[in-house]
């Protein structure tokens, strides 16, 4: 069974169709990629997944349980987690308070000891260990998307939705980014759906990928299959 | 700074503070007990303007519940003036409850009007309800003593501020602190994260009521005159100004400027009223290009700590 | 400790700043009255009788060899300001004794802290009965009270124009509500039927209230609204056409005779009658026209709020008592004011000392009723004292 | 009774539409909500009776000048406050707040606690289709109250500013990327919304004169009405300011003359029950 389903979500804003009828289907331990040329809806689908508004129809189900316009708070406590595309960390406390807030949120009755350990361990996992007392703002962009995919780990999640984690980085650190996400699904046993805008990067690591054009799904299939399907290449030209 | 430097250091504050009245006549004494109700409103105000990020501006208003309700109890149904101002702790935080419920889910702004509508009301009501609470004509209230005496009100406002401020401690260094920083910094954020902000807000707008309700008590019972000029809109302004002034945002920050601004206003009395108008100018220099108040220009001036030069370190491979 | 250095520094600083008036040998008496709010205009008069009675008194040589100084205080109209106020004049500036006040409620607040401290207080306009009929010992009042007002002034007026129907509008603080309900009694005795309404001394729009008035037909409205809102009253009163049947007295007496009076209510002030113990050219003593003098001389115009008179006469009193006493002990000035037997503007200043209700330490000054009749001064009552008779 | 409640009301309500059209306007571009509404409002006053009564200026000229310089003083408040913390709603709300505290004692300095009047334009009093008699400065003040709303209509919905404007408001990202530069235009409207804060000012003035604090019940009333009609809604201003003056005066006249004010909070108490948006806002998103 599907850990996260979709079922025909449709989302329009003012008259302006975002999203219409999406199918989708992620499964469990899977990395799945979400891909389309700009404003094909992806954000929208992943803000009408994880609780930021209310899908105009359709339904959400999430291991089992219909989240369909729950607030983004329950959704998360159901174990869902995600980033953001322009990354919003909070700015004015540290790196470590950052992940503390997804941890007393997940463990509400543990020990403040326990929190702040935990809290290191995320935070070292992504390469920011030495930063921990440092205020959020002081971050450069790449940084604070490190921050906020430890803050999402932070919840200790069964899904983790990462939304274009991979900007300003060189193709060298695209390669260890990738190589990190994989470690880390195997490593917690999660379940990840990526949103990336730059096709070659996800491909070597989501065993499938969906594909939106214009609020649509397009196709869904292994990276092999998208990256020679004619109506992929065709969107993404067309751009 | 340690916890334990820290401890230590406000135990040293507390017992100075304990002597400092001693040496003093009647008239300094009375400025510090102002001030330490100005602690009280100012520090309690900036757990929601500080750490939530919600500006109310019925604060003085949740003071004039407090002093209201003990006050008319007292006054004329005899009840004790300690039972009185803690019924209205209680009522000043079930309105906060109240209000915070009906407005906080339309977002901060709402807050915001809705409280300066309510403080707005409550006038309205005080002076026409004089049978009542005597309109502005000034409530007289009884003393928390038998015989005044303004030390013995000193310590008790110590006292009380004294609770206030470790009640605010704690909660700010607690889960509760982090979830309403997390709150203020990025509310969609914070509610992406599992933080029910709804429920974050509106506690901490009750606690805060409450805290100005207890502090407004207690000032009612030693000015021994309640009057509309508790829940006024200036009584406010000076809040907001102490908070903005010393430093929103921090624990100390609102403590220094309720102390620095209440002996100010003594100061400049002598020329005139014009107080309100130089506290006026300077929160707004200070809210436009210091919104750290004064504690966040010293912080600023101070040595850079080593921590701040990690900002110019790359980025270490994963 | 850090706070107590600098509580210090700022006591050095108000002794530098005091310096000049700290080194003359001076006796301290405090003034408390509205230099702020809705009745700003009752301070400014205060603070012009205060510069006449100050020159007045240092002329005949000061107070036991001494200067006099006064100091004043601004209360705002507000009874919490007026309470601390008062308490600063004690403890900061250390006066002997305090006078002053126009607003009932403040003076309310303020014979509490003057019971509690221990210091005589001369109120000078504050009318309701309770501020003596409390019977405190250091509280004395030097001008009318509500209750001398309405038996001997207004009530008798009512009577004596024969009017039929009465509307009383009275603000909500102790004097407006005070001398209302008093007004309502006594002229319900003499048989003038009247309805009465409470109304916001700071509201800007009567309109309303001017229309339930209108159905009543009453043929005068006694309005007790102290402060500039008097005088929207009666612009809205000429507006609404209840002017035009109906005669309206300003119980309180000032606003009528304020500077920006006919500016705020135009041709609809004419007519309207107040309440004086003050004419422009009738005068009852010789000290009354020595003051008339000092005040055209020293401001340039003829004398008009009533209140800088009654200021002055309080001083006199008040220097009257510290010189007789010939100390600033409380009780030996409490004693002197006791045996106060002193001519002033308004005729022999003499406190009552019957116990029990509100003569006790009470002196009431003789009032007057006078219409405006192009923008010019009637005497309407008491009859002896009349210049001219009633217009409608 | 009834005729002159509803008289009232409907005067009332005009200005109340007007001063809160300007906060409306204000908050539906920028998302800012002006605490200095009020005070803006009472220096509009403050200048129509300086030039006229004290300069003896013709008084149309005085209100003129009045409504220029607010504009212009509304422009240098955004500049200088409004556009450095622009994003930051907490800090603008501040802001504003400590600087109608400032403007409020600075008039008690310049001009004293007395109140201000500038002259009235019509002297006497009307008789109202033989019901009431009715100040004609008051019914001067419908008229004009009533031409003013009228002429922001027909820049809001006629002209090329005015489709800037709803643009804007309806999607500010959308506007950008179509070429608007955002930042003049909230300049402008910031500037344009105390400019009707100031006529509400100049014609309201001859009939409440002005003293330093009497703005402050204008601005609540303001944002009564803004909240009540939705906020951004223009026709939610004028709907929300003439229900909320006829409710305030016929409850006056039939229920309480002293919580003629309450009443208006109690709709606005409703409204956050019934439908937080208000009556003609868009729901949140």
């Amino acid at each position: 069974m599907a850990l996260l389903e979709g079922r025909k979500i449709s989302k329009s804003f003012g008259g302006v169709q975002a999203l219409s009828q999406v199918d989708f289907a992620v499964d469990p331990g899977t990395i799945v990629a979400l891909i389309g040329p700009n404003g094909a809806g992806k954000t929208t689908l992943f803000n009408a997944v994880a609780g930021a508004f209310k899908p105009s129809s359709g339904r959400v189900v999430f291991d089992g349980r219909d989240i369909t316009g729950q607030p983004a708070d329950t959704v998360c406590r159901l174990g869902m987690a995600r980033t953001f595309q322009v990354t919003r960390p909070f700015a004015a406390m540290t790196c470590l308070e950052n992940i503390m807030v997804a941890a007393i949120n997940r463990y509400p009755q543990k020990p403040r000891s326990f929190i702040e350990g935990f809290a290191r361990e995320k935070l070292s996992l992504v390469g920011l260990a030495d930063m921990e007392r440092l205020e959020a703002r002081h971050l450069n962009v790449v940084q604070k998307k490190r921050l906020e995919m430890a803050r999402a780990l932070g919840t200790d999640p069964k899904l983790l939705m990462l939304d274009e984690v991979l900007g300003g980085l060189n193709t060298q650190e695209i390669h260890q980014a990738v190589e990190f996400i994989r470690n880390l699904r195997d490593k917690l046993k999660l379940t990840v759906l990526w949103i990336e805008h730059v096709m070659g990067a996800v491909m070597q690591a989501a065993e499938r990928v969906i594909v939106l054009d214009q609020g649509k799904v397009l196709m869904v299939g292994t990276p092999h299959e998208v990256v020679n399907d004619p109506r992929v290449i065709q969107a993404y030209l067309g751009e | 700074m340690t916890g334990k430097k820290a401890l230590l250091i406000s135990m040293l504050i507390l017992a100075g503070m304990c002597v400092l009245p001693l040496g003093l006549g009647i008239y300094p004494q009375h400025v510090l007990i102002v001030s330490l109700f100005y602690v009280m409103m100012a520090s309690s105000w900036n757990l929601l303007a500080g750490y939530t990020g919600q500006v109310s501006f019925g604060h003085a208003a949740m003071a004039g519940i407090g002093a209201y309700a003990s006050g008319i109890l007292a006054a004329k149904a005899g009840i004790n003036p300690w039972i009185g101002i803690c019924l209205g702790t209680v009522l000043a935080a079930l309105i906060g409850l109240g209000l915070g419920a009906l407005c906080l889910k339309m977002g901060g702004i709402y807050l915001s009007l809705t409280t300066l509508a309510f403080s707005q009301i409550l006038h309205i009501i005080i002076v026409n309800e004089y049978d009542l609470t005597r309109g502005t004509m000034g409530l007289q209230v009884p003393s928390l003593m038998a015989e005044y005496d303004k030390l013995v009100y000193y310590y008790i406002m110590l006292a009380a501020a004294v609770l206030i401020l470790s009640i605010l401690y704690r909660m700010i260094h607690s889960n509760l602190g982090l979830n309403f920083r997390a709150v203020q910094n990025d509310e969609l954020a914070a509610k992406s994260l599992g933080v029910r902000v709804l429920q974050v807000r509106v506690l901490a707008f009750t606690v805060a009521s409450a805290m100005a309700g207890f502090a407004g008590g207690l000032y009612g019972h030693y000015l021994l005159l309640v009057t509309p000029e508790i829940p006024s809109l200036d009584l406010q302004f000076y809040v907001l100004a102490m908070t903005v002034i010393g430093g929103m945002g921090s624990f100390i920050g609102p403590i220094i400027g309720a102390f620095a601004l209440n002996i100010l206003a003594e100061k400049i009395r002598d020329y005139g009223e014009y107080h309100v108008l130089v506290f006026g100018l300077i929160a707004l220099v200070v809210a436009r290009f210091a919104p750290n108040g004064l504690l966040g220009l010293w912080k600023k001036f101070k040595p850079i700590k080593p921590i701040q030069a990690v900002k110019q370190k790359a980025f270490p491979t994963p | 400790m850090k706070c107590k250095r600098r509580i210090t520094a700022v006591a050095v600083a108000l002794l530098l700043l005091c310096g000049s008036a700290w080194a003359q040998d001076t006796i301290k008496i405090g003034v408390v009255g509205p230099r702020t709010g809705p009745a700003a205009a009752t301070g400014a008069a205060f603070e012009e009788g205060i510069k006449l009675a100050t020159e007045y008194v240092n002329s005949k040589g000061g107070v036991m060899g001494k200067k006099l100084e006064i100091v004043f205080e601004d209360t705002a109209g507000a009874p919490d300001k007026a309470a601390s106020g008062f308490e600063r004049l004690v403890t900061r500036d250390k006066v002997v004794m305090v006078l002053g006040e126009s607003h009932s409620s403040s003076a309310l607040a303020e014979i509490e802290v003057a019971n509690r401290m221990k210091i005589p207080f001369i109120v000078v306009e504050a009318w309701a009965d309770e501020i003596t009929s409390k019977n405190y010992r250091y509280v004395f009042r030097a001008g009318p009270s509500n209750s001398g007002v309405v038996s001997k002034t207004i009530a008798k007026w009512v009577v004596h124009e024969k009017f039929k129907r009465a509307f009383i509008v009275a603000e909500n603080t102790d004097w407006g509500i005070g001398i209302g309900k008093l007004t309502e009694n006594a002229i319900a005795k003499a048989g003038v039927p009247s309805e009465s309404m409470i109304t916001e001394r700071n509201s800007q729009d009567h309109y309303v209230e001017l229309t339930k008035i209108k159905a009543f037909k009453p043929d005068v409205v006694l309005a007790y609204i102290y402060g500039v809102g008097l005088h929207y009253f009666v612009a809205q009163a000429g507006e609404t056409g209840v002017s035009s049947k109906a005669v309206t007295l300003d119980g309180a007496g000032p606003p009528s005779l304020w500077p920006d009076y006919w500016k705020n209510v135009g041709d609809y002030g004419d007519l309207e009658c107040f309440v004086s113990s003050m004419h422009e050219k009738v005068e009852l003593t010789d000290l009354a026209k020595h003051y008339r003098e000092a005040y055209t001389k020293a401001f340039g115009k003829a004398p008009t709020d009533y209140k800088s008179r009654s200021i002055f006469d309080g001083i006199l009193i008040a220097a009257d008592a510290v010189s007789r006493a010939k100390a600033t002990d409380a009780d030996k000035l409490v004693d002197a004011l006791e045996k106060t037997n002193l001519k002033t503007t308004r005729g022999m200043a003499k406190f009552s000392l019957e116990k029990g209700g509100a003569e006790y330490h009470q002196w009431e000054p003789p009032m007057l009723v006078i219409q405006w009749q192009n923008k010019q001064q009637v005497v309407l009552y008491p009859p002896e004292a009349a210049t001219g008779k009633i217009k409608h | 009774m009834l005729a002159i409640s509803v008289m009232n009301g409907l005067v009332i309500g005009v200005i109340y539409a007007l001063a809160a059209l300007g906060v409306s306007l204000v908050v539906g571009i920028m998302n800012v909500v002006n605490f200095a509404h009020g005070e803006l409002y009472i220096l509009a006053g403050y200048f129509s009776y300086l030039f006229a009564s004290a300069l003896g200026m013709n008084f149309i000229a005085a209100m003129l000048i009045a409504l220029a310089l607010v504009f212009l003083l509304g422009i240098v408040i955004e500049v200088t406050l409004i556009r450095p913390t622009y994003g930051n709603d907490m800090y603008s709300l501040i802001l504003t707040f400590i600087l109608s505290i400032v403007l409020q004692n600075a008039y008690l300095l310049i001009f004293g606690p007395y109140p201000n009047k500038p002259p009235l334009w019509v002297k006497g009093a009307a008789d109202v289709f033989g019901l009431f008699l009715y100040g004609n400065q008051r019914l001067a003040a419908l008229i004009a109250g009533v031409a003013v709303i009228a002429v922001v209509f027909f820049i809001i919905k006629k002209t090329w500013f005015g489709r800037i404007i709803r643009a804007t408001s309806q999607d500010r990202e959308m506007a950008e990327l179509n070429g608007v530069d955002t930042t003049r235009l909230n300049m402008l409207s910031f500037g344009l919304g105390c400019a009707l804060a100031a006529a509400a000012g100049v014609i309201l003035t001859p009939v409440f004169p002005v003293t330093p604090t009497a703005g402050v019940p204008v601005a609540l009333t303001a944002f009564v009405v803004v909240v009540l009609g939705g906020m951004g809604s223009m026709w939610g201003c004028v709907v929300g300011g003439l229900l909320l003056g006829l409710v305030e005066n016929l409850g006056a006249a039939f229920i309480s003359t002293g919580y003629k004010n309450v009443f208006g909070f109690i709709i606005l108490i409703l409204v956050l029950l019934i439908r937080p948006s208000g009556l003609f806002g868009r729901a949140k998103v």
